[in-house]
């Protein structure tokens, strides 16, 4: 029923680690929450049945506890259902992990020949007879990435995690899609385990086109919460381009790069998890001081609220892979892993890694832009709202939750060879090669790539360093004794005020034009001028929406599908009403027919006969003649 | 002796429904829990037991079968007994109304016990014609014209039924003589049926005719309008016990044609399932109203276990079917309670239930909402876990492999279209629309009860031995 | 001779279809189930077999005489039409009886070589399924719908008769009990028609 | 190990002067009576004399984030190819950590830019993040085939690797990412055409935007950094894409390596004289070019055969 391997254990202290301090937060959350028993009972459920399934050990438990988790995170989501967009949102969310649901009950009724009781060990042997074995890979990918919010089937994630309370979307984002990367993990080494070279490149794309689609639609969003949840699949994009080159180095042989590879996949989970929790938290604390999730609305939020503040400066340098964040880190070592691909010997495969290495390179640039954006427009400059005007630091639970996170953060920076160390565990226990000897060969100050002739980072090092100098350098300008004077802001004379200060699209402007095909904004501007001036007017206002491509192309077109064909069924099925008689008998004849034909002997040419007959039959009795 | 038993409470209460004074009223209930105590009886009897010689035999399947039957039977009395208080109904046709539920009720015995092709037909021809006049309780030119339909329709199906019947008859004559009508004869000498093609002619028309009365293609919508026409308890009686005799006739029927030809049955039951479910998927996909929706779903209900019951799943059949057996006559009794007070609208259908009551009331029905969409820890959840097992492997071993996991997957998504109409109903009556006062009887919480009770009887791992053991 | 009373059986029932009154409908009823019963007869002691001669009788005393006189009775206490025009266009009834007729020795075919009494019998009796079906399409009203459903029972004691020389008596027995249940019912919703009105 | 600390001090001094010698250029050419050389020193040691003026909707936010603009490129400067043979060098460090720390100080100076409520601030970082998301992805790519050819990934001891054996064979693709990577410098340190550092108009302004509130010392550390950037890139292009002279004695070698850094700063100066700034939106046009001259350098790399 249960197991509890290294590959467990450590999605165990992955989970438990996000939990924790969300434990805190969601308890100085919880007095603003009106359903209190409904919330907390799916609250904790849901955390159980997270658990439950990394620690299953068959493939009903598995299906059991994931489907409860799907369930909770849906009822929770609900939780203070009050406008339509929630109750859409919890909607769309719950058919779309319903839909990955399906895929991975097909995958696992075919790997266990139908009966679920049998354990993930045995199943290699089934799975390996198995015909088709990409079609098991694609069941299985398409099951773990809806769950996980990978393209295209990301779409419902900047709807359903912005509608959670906020320690919920913090544990949706934070830890939830990283029970789906532990499924990779688990059926992709336990049971399909010889990849061919084309799953890798198909994660790599995956991956790639994530996160740069992520960031993207990260950057043209004015609610914060919807931002990071974009950020969360740019971050899933990053995590499956590290595993995609794991299988690429595998299936060409490379395995200490694979197992590298891996590693700094398992590495990013756990800073993902870390950060994001974290930001979300800060997102939600803001939030709930402000009453409103569109990011226009806030404004010099430091001053009145310095603890989140600093947490989610913290956070923000972190995921925008800065040195010397833990971040940077596992991007690094992505990096590095791709740079290894030099030493592959199929050119086009060579040729082909590059665009990664752009789009990872990319997202990196952009979500640096984002995050600018993110901080500096809700907690600097001037409060764009009374909300955000009369808001105050939140309380202490809150705070606790949000300090003990950072804590989390800052240990995955510093005690980055204790963790690289234990994921080495884990790829040992997946039957890779153990590489910690290699990326830590001497000390553990250095972190060594270990591709031949790879680069060398040292985090702690450069800490220390960046600290020091930066520390110098004040000590510096408080021995100058420098004069201080306050003033307004100059900004070259003209007045300053909340109004005239740079808005979130205002700052994502240039990027979204560049991008504007792909966006596809519309754009509303109403002004209005005075006596017919072009240039003089007294009050205008611009806003721009931007509908994700795939939400418009693939999504609403499959609705308008479905409708239209429910429609003609309906009219179809209401024959029944005046003429079931003769439906029953041309039934009663096509059964009868098609066994004659079938079952005893067959020929083209009764086949035939019998459509005709039909035809002419359903015509004549059915459909009738017109009035 | 047994016999007798089992018949005994019917026999009263058809007795009682003639007295006019008001006694009767509370005696016909009384009467109907009775139903119970027998079933228990007989479900402790060593199995196979022979009621009457070799027509009547009850072994494990119809045991269950008849208990799960007879629990339904209780939960619609104790419905019934505030059924005045939601819809005008006068005390004569509320007598007549259990007349008729006696009479239904003995021939649901039969048909369900019996051993005998012919007396199953008998039985349940004597279900449906009663059934006819329960539609008719309902004073509305609407469910006259419904039960006129009912019965037509019902006629030509129970027609073919015997139809069918008649033919294996003919077919499996040569070798068993006048003793070719026993199912388990029949079942022992399958592989001995002179013409096979004879046999599969019959096994079709017969089944044809099972299905037209479960409302598969292309009669999908005669039953919702029926039970809509109707007072809600005998929907929940439709849905509950009367598809049950149905059903298990098709468990017999099939069992012996597997015997006599496996991929011809599979693949005629697959194809037309799967029609049906893709058609029943889209109607609920538009379906606007309560009954509509779960008499729709009730259809796809019955085609599932069909199918899980041919793909050589049986305990997950037969799980499936406990478990909607259960399910829906809950949800038909609960739909009553809703639409008496406001109406058929869904938006915010679940709001204003307040108090001890109340809430319980909206708890149930949500859980029993999402019970039917097969969220864990339903018992259908598992059901639906293993039937696509079954289907899965036969699918390994068929030589059209990838053909079969196509359909399978067509059949899935089918399923999450309708999963999504359900989220989507469940949401609106939850969280939408305008909360208002309404209120919900004790008797009616009871039933809901019961039926919850039941649900989680099915999952303890006592039901899934014996279930497992009746394969 | 039973080849013949068969062939009069199809008859009646083809005929049956055309008509446009209901009183005539009734007769063509009557006349079929009468040739039915003959058939029972004639087979029974043929095969000695008192089970058969027994529903000969019965089905000569019911449907023949008993079912279309009731009918008759309550079409005219409760006023039906008995102005019944076929729906189907004679034109279409034309092709179609005959194609039901090729169709069913079509169908019985691979088991001729199988029962005693030939197939024949087997696709006589599917083949007056159909027309029954057929008739019950071609209505609107109720009444000839209920012939239809009475023909349908004729159709399936042809088969017993013929093919199966006879079901077990207990069953046939039954058959008849629910079709007077069936009379019973038809005959209490004809009466809710009236309340309603 | 005195070579190496000898020459970051070298680096820091020369940073304003080479500077205010783009300048001094630029005004000769253009035949206007040219500034004098020094002029960075006099603007550093005055605006240290100055007083500072703060603004009062800034938040703390002002107060740190200089010294974090300016630490991570200190920082930097530590990791550069060596100029002279046997001298001590960071070997190991490489482009993505190089990067990180550039960013890393780019993003304290958007924040700062966004901190007083300014529009300018807000728009010279928006403007700013605009390009540098753009720059990163050529920066990596560009340095990542340079270290190819070197065969190391650390900078440092690419820089040695490409001055021992130069890579005759993978000319073009050592062209091409010397092409890239000018256009990296000249984008990164917002000269013409990129940006105008001189003028104060709203059009041009990016760099200048953000720090436009800052006063005194503050104003002088940001100052100091945008020398200092320059510096780096200056050196890491000198090491990277002119590799002799490194073989000579310890002052030749130095000289040579000034003489490098100066010739660059004429180039920029030239190039600054001879176009005019490019709008806003061309800009990704001059970056695309990087990024496919990048992409290029690989290419031919690897199909030439590494």
């Amino acid at each position: 029923m249960f197991q509890f391997d290294t590959l467990s254990l450590v999605f165990v202290a992955l989970i438990v680690l996000g939990a924790v301090p969300n434990l805190f937060y969601s308890s100085g959350y919880l007095p603003h929450i009106e359903r209190k028993a409904h919330y907390q009972l799916h609250y904790f459920t849901f955390i159980l049945s997270m658990l439950g399934v990394v620690v299953s050990a068959n493939a009903l438990a598995f299906l059991l506890f994931w489907e409860l988790m799907s369930l909770t995170s849906w009822q929770l989501i609900l939780t203070e259902a009050k406008e339509k967009k929630t109750i859409d949102a919890a909607k769309f969310y719950f058919i779309m992990t319903h839909f990955g649901f399906v895929f991975l009950l097909l995958f696992f009724l075919i790997v266990t020949d139908g009966d679920l009781e049998t354990g993930f060990a045995s199943m290699h042997g089934i799975a390996a007879k198995f015909t088709y074995p990409t079609l098991l890979f694609f069941f299985m990918l398409l099951g773990f990435l809806s769950k996980a919010g990978a393209v295209p089937l990301h779409v419902w994630l900047p709807y359903a995690h912005p509608e959670a309370p906020s320690p919920v979307s913090a544990l949706m984002s934070g830890v939830m899609l990283k029970v789906a990367i532990y499924g990779m993990f688990r059926f992709l080494f336990d049971v399909l385990y010889p990849w061919p070279l084309e799953w890798g490149i198909v994660i790599l794309v995956i991956g790639s086109l994530s996160s740069l689609i992520g960031v993207l639609y990260a950057l043209s969003e004015h609610d914060i919460k919807a931002l990071l949840a974009n950020h969360s699949i740019e971050n899933i994009g990053i995590i499956l381009i590290g595993f995609g080159m794991g299988m690429i180095f595998d299936s060409m042989h490379l395995k200490v790069l694979s197992s590298f590879a891996f590693i700094a996949a398992l590495f990013h989970t756990f800073n993902h998890m870390s950060f994001k929790s974290l930001l979300f938290m800060g997102a939600g604390s803001v939030l709930h001081q402000t009453h409103t999730k569109n990011i226009e609305k806030y404004g010099g939020l430091i001053k009145a609220m310095p603890v989140t503040a600093l947490t989610f400066l913290i956070a923000s340098v972190s995921i925008s892979a800065l040195p010397p964040s833990n971040g940077f880190l596992s991007e690094w070592m992505i990096f590095q892993s791709m740079l290894g691909s030099s030493h592959l010997d199929d050119t086009s495969l060579k040729l082909a890694i590059p665009f990664a290495i752009f789009a990872l390179a990319m997202t990196g640039g952009l979500a640096i832009a984002c995050f600018v954006k993110a901080y500096g427009i809700t907690f600097l400059g001037l409060h764009r709202s009374t909300n955000a005007k009369h808001a105050h630091e939140v309380n202490f639970l809150m705070r606790t939750g949000m300090l003990l996170m950072t804590a989390v953060v800052l240990s995955l920076m510093l005690f980055t060879p204790f963790y690289i160390g234990w994921f080495d565990e884990v790829l040992k226990g997946l039957g890779h090669l153990s590489v910690y000897a290699k990326i830590f060969p001497d000390t553990v100050w250095n972190m060594h790539s270990v591709a031949v002739h790879g680069g060398v980072v040292s985090p702690l090092v450069l800490l220390g360093a960046l600290l020091g100098v930066t520390a110098l350098l004040m000590f510096a300008y408080k021995a100058l004794k420098v004069k201080e004077r306050i003033h307004h802001t100059w900004g070259c004379g003209y007045r300053t005020s909340a109004k005239t200060q740079y808005t979130a699209t205002g700052f994502a402007g240039p990027i979204r034009r560049f991008f504007n095909w792909l966006y596809k904004p519309e754009e509303h501007l109403c002004k209005e001028t005075l006596a017919g001036h072009e240039s003089k007017f007294s009050s205008s206002h611009y806003e721009v929406h931007v509908k994700p491509l795939f939400e418009a192309s693939l999504y609403d077109s499959v609705g308008k599908a479905a409708n239209v064909l429910s429609y003609w069924v309906y009219r179809l099925s209401h024959f029944e009403q005046t003429r079931y008689a003769a439906m029953i008998f041309n039934l009663v004849l096509t059964v009868l027919f098609s066994y004659r034909i079938f079952a005893h002997e067959f020929s083209w040419a009764t086949f035939v006969l019998e459509g005709v007959v039909m035809i002419i039959s359903i015509k004549v009795l059915i459909i009738g003649d017109k009035k | 002796m047994m016999l007798a038993l089992l018949i005994f409470p019917a026999l009263m209460m058809f007795a009682v429904s003639f007295f006019k004074n008001k006694k009767a009223k509370f005696l016909l209930p009384v009467t109907s829990f009775v139903i119970l105590l027998p079933m228990v009886k007989l479900f402790m009897l060593p199995k196979p037991y022979a009621l009457w010689g070799s027509y009547l035999v009850a072994d494990r399947l119809d045991t269950y079968v008849l208990l799960v039957s007879s629990i339904v039977g209780i939960g619609v009395t104790l419905a019934l007994l505030t059924l005045e208080k939601h819809v005008r109904v006068s005390g004569n046709a509320y007598r007549r109304f259990y007349r008729f539920f006696a009479v239904f009720w003995i021939g649901l015995i039969v048909s369900i016990l019996a051993n005998h092709m012919g007396v199953y037909w008998i039985g349940l021809e004597l279900a449906t014609l009663s059934t006819v006049y329960m539609i008719k309780t309902n004073h509305t030119s609407a469910a006259h014209k419904e039960a006129w339909n009912y019965m037509i329709v019902g006629a030509i199906a129970i027609s073919l039924v015997l139809f069918g019947i008649i033919l294996m008859y003919a077919s499996a004559k040569p070798v068993l003589g006048e003793d070719a009508m026993q199912f388990d004869l029949l079942l022992a000498h399958a592989k001995e049926i002179p013409s096979p093609f004879l046999f599969e002619m019959g096994f079709a028309i017969a089944t044809v005719g099972m299905f037209v009365k479960m409302g598969f293609f292309p009669m999908n919508l005669w039953l919702a309008n029926i039970e809509r026409a109707s007072f809600y308890p005998v929907a929940a009686l439709f849905s509950g016990i009367l598809e049950s005799a149905v059903i298990i006739g098709f468990f017999r029927f099939s069992k012996i044609a597997m015997e006599v030809n496996y991929s011809h049955l599979f693949v005629f039951v697959f194809v037309y399932t799967l029609l049906t479910i893709f058609i029943v998927s889209f109607l609920i996909f538009r379906a606007k109203d309560f009954m509509r929706l779960f008499s729709l779903s009730g259809v796809e209900h019955m085609a599932l276990i069909a199918l899980f019951w041919v793909s050589g799943g049986t305990f997950a059949a037969l799980l499936h079917f406990g478990a909607h057996a259960f399910l829906k006559p809950a949800l038909f009794l609960s739909t009553g309670v809703l639409e008496s007070n406001g109406k058929y609208r869904i938006a915010g259908a679940l709001r204003g239930y307040v108090g001890k009551r109340g809430t319980m009331f909206w708890f149930l029905v949500s859980l029993f909402l999402l019970a039917i969409i097969s969220l864990p820890p339903s018992p259908m959840f598992f059901s639906e876990l293993y039937g696509f097992g079954a289907m899965i492997t036969v699918a390994k071993e068929s030589d059209h492999m990838l053909a079969m996991i196509g359909a399978i997957l067509f059949l899935l998504i089918l399923l999450s279209v309708i999963f999504y109409r359900f989220v989507a109903v469940y949401q609106s009556m939850k969280y939408e629309g305008k909360e208002e006062e309404k209120h919900v009887y004790t008797s009616e919480i009871f039933a809901l009860l019961l039926f919850a009770l039941a649900l989680m009887a099915l999952l303890l791992p006592q039901t899934f031995s014996y279930l497992r053991g009746i394969a | 001779m039973i080849d013949f009373l068969i062939g009069l059986f199809l008859a009646s029932l083809i005929v049956a279809l055309f008509t446009s009154r209901l009183y005539r409908l009734l007769f063509w009823y009557s006349l079929n189930s009468l040739t039915l019963g003959l058939l029972a007869l004639f087979i029974g002691e043929e095969l000695d077999d008192k089970a058969m001669l027994i529903t000969g009788i019965a089905t000569i005393v019911i449907k023949a005489a008993g079912i279309p006189y009731l009918l008759k009775y309550l079409s005219q206490k409760f006023h039906l039409v008995r102005q019944i025009q076929p729906e189907i266009k004679v034109q279409y009834a034309i092709i179609l009886i005959p194609a039901i007729l090729v169709f069913t020795f079509y169908l019985s075919e691979p088991i001729t070589h199988m029962i005693r009494s030939g197939s024949n019998d087997i696709a006589v009796s599917i083949s007056s399924l159909f027309l029954s079906l057929l008739l019950m399409m071609e209505h609107k009203n109720v009444a000839p719908k209920i012939i239809g459903f009475l023909c349908m029972e004729n159709a399936l004691f042809l088969l017993g008769i013929t093919a199966t020389d006879g079901m077990p008596m207990l069953v046939e027995l039954g058959i008849f009990f629910d079709l007077l249940m069936a009379i019973v019912v038809i005959n209490l919703l004809l009466h809710k028609e009236e309340a309603n009105q | 190990m005195i070579f190496y600390l000898f020459t970051i001090l070298i680096l820091l001094l020369l940073a304003p002067l080479l500077l205010s010698f783009i300048k001094a250029l630029k005004m000769y050419l253009l035949f206007k009576k040219p500034v004098s050389v020094f002029q960075g020193y006099r603007n550093f040691s005055k605006l240290m004399q100055k007083e500072t003026v703060i603004s009062e909707e800034s938040s703390r936010i002002t107060r740190v984030a200089p010294f974090l603009v300016l630490s991570p490129l200190l920082v930097t400067m530590f990791f550069l190819p060596p100029v002279v043979h046997g001298a001590f060098y960071v070997s190991f460090v490489d482009a993505f950590t190089l990067t990180g720390l550039i960013s890393l100080s780019t993003f304290f100076l958007m924040l700062l830019g966004l901190d007083s409520a300014s529009a300018f601030g807000g728009m010279g970082s928006s403007r700013e993040a605009f390009i540098a998301a753009l720059v990163e992805p050529a920066m990596v790519l560009t340095v990542f085939s340079v270290s190819m050819m070197a065969g190391d990934l650390g900078v440092g001891q690419a820089g040695v690797n490409l001055a021992m054996h130069f890579p005759k064979a993978h000319m073009a693709s050592f062209l091409f990412a010397g092409i890239s990577f000018f256009i990296l410098l000249i984008a990164e340190n917002g000269r013409i055409p990129v940006d105008n550092p001189e003028t104060h108009l709203e059009l041009t302004m990016v760099h200048e935007a953000m720090i436009l509130d800052l006063t005194g010392v503050y104003l002088a550390i940001i100052e100091t950094a945008a020398s200092v950037k320059f510096v780096i890139f200056a050196s890491l292009f000198a090491s990277l894409f002119m590799p002799f002279g490194l073989q000579y004695a310890a002052p030749a070698a130095m000289l040579l390596f000034v003489l490098k850094l100066f010739i660059i700063a004429a180039a920029v100066a030239l190039i600054e004289v001879n176009t005019a700034k490019l709008r806003l939106f061309k800009v990704p046009n001059l970056l695309g070019i990087a990024i496919v001259f990048a992409f290029l350098s690989l290419i031919t790399f690897y199909v030439l055969g590494a």
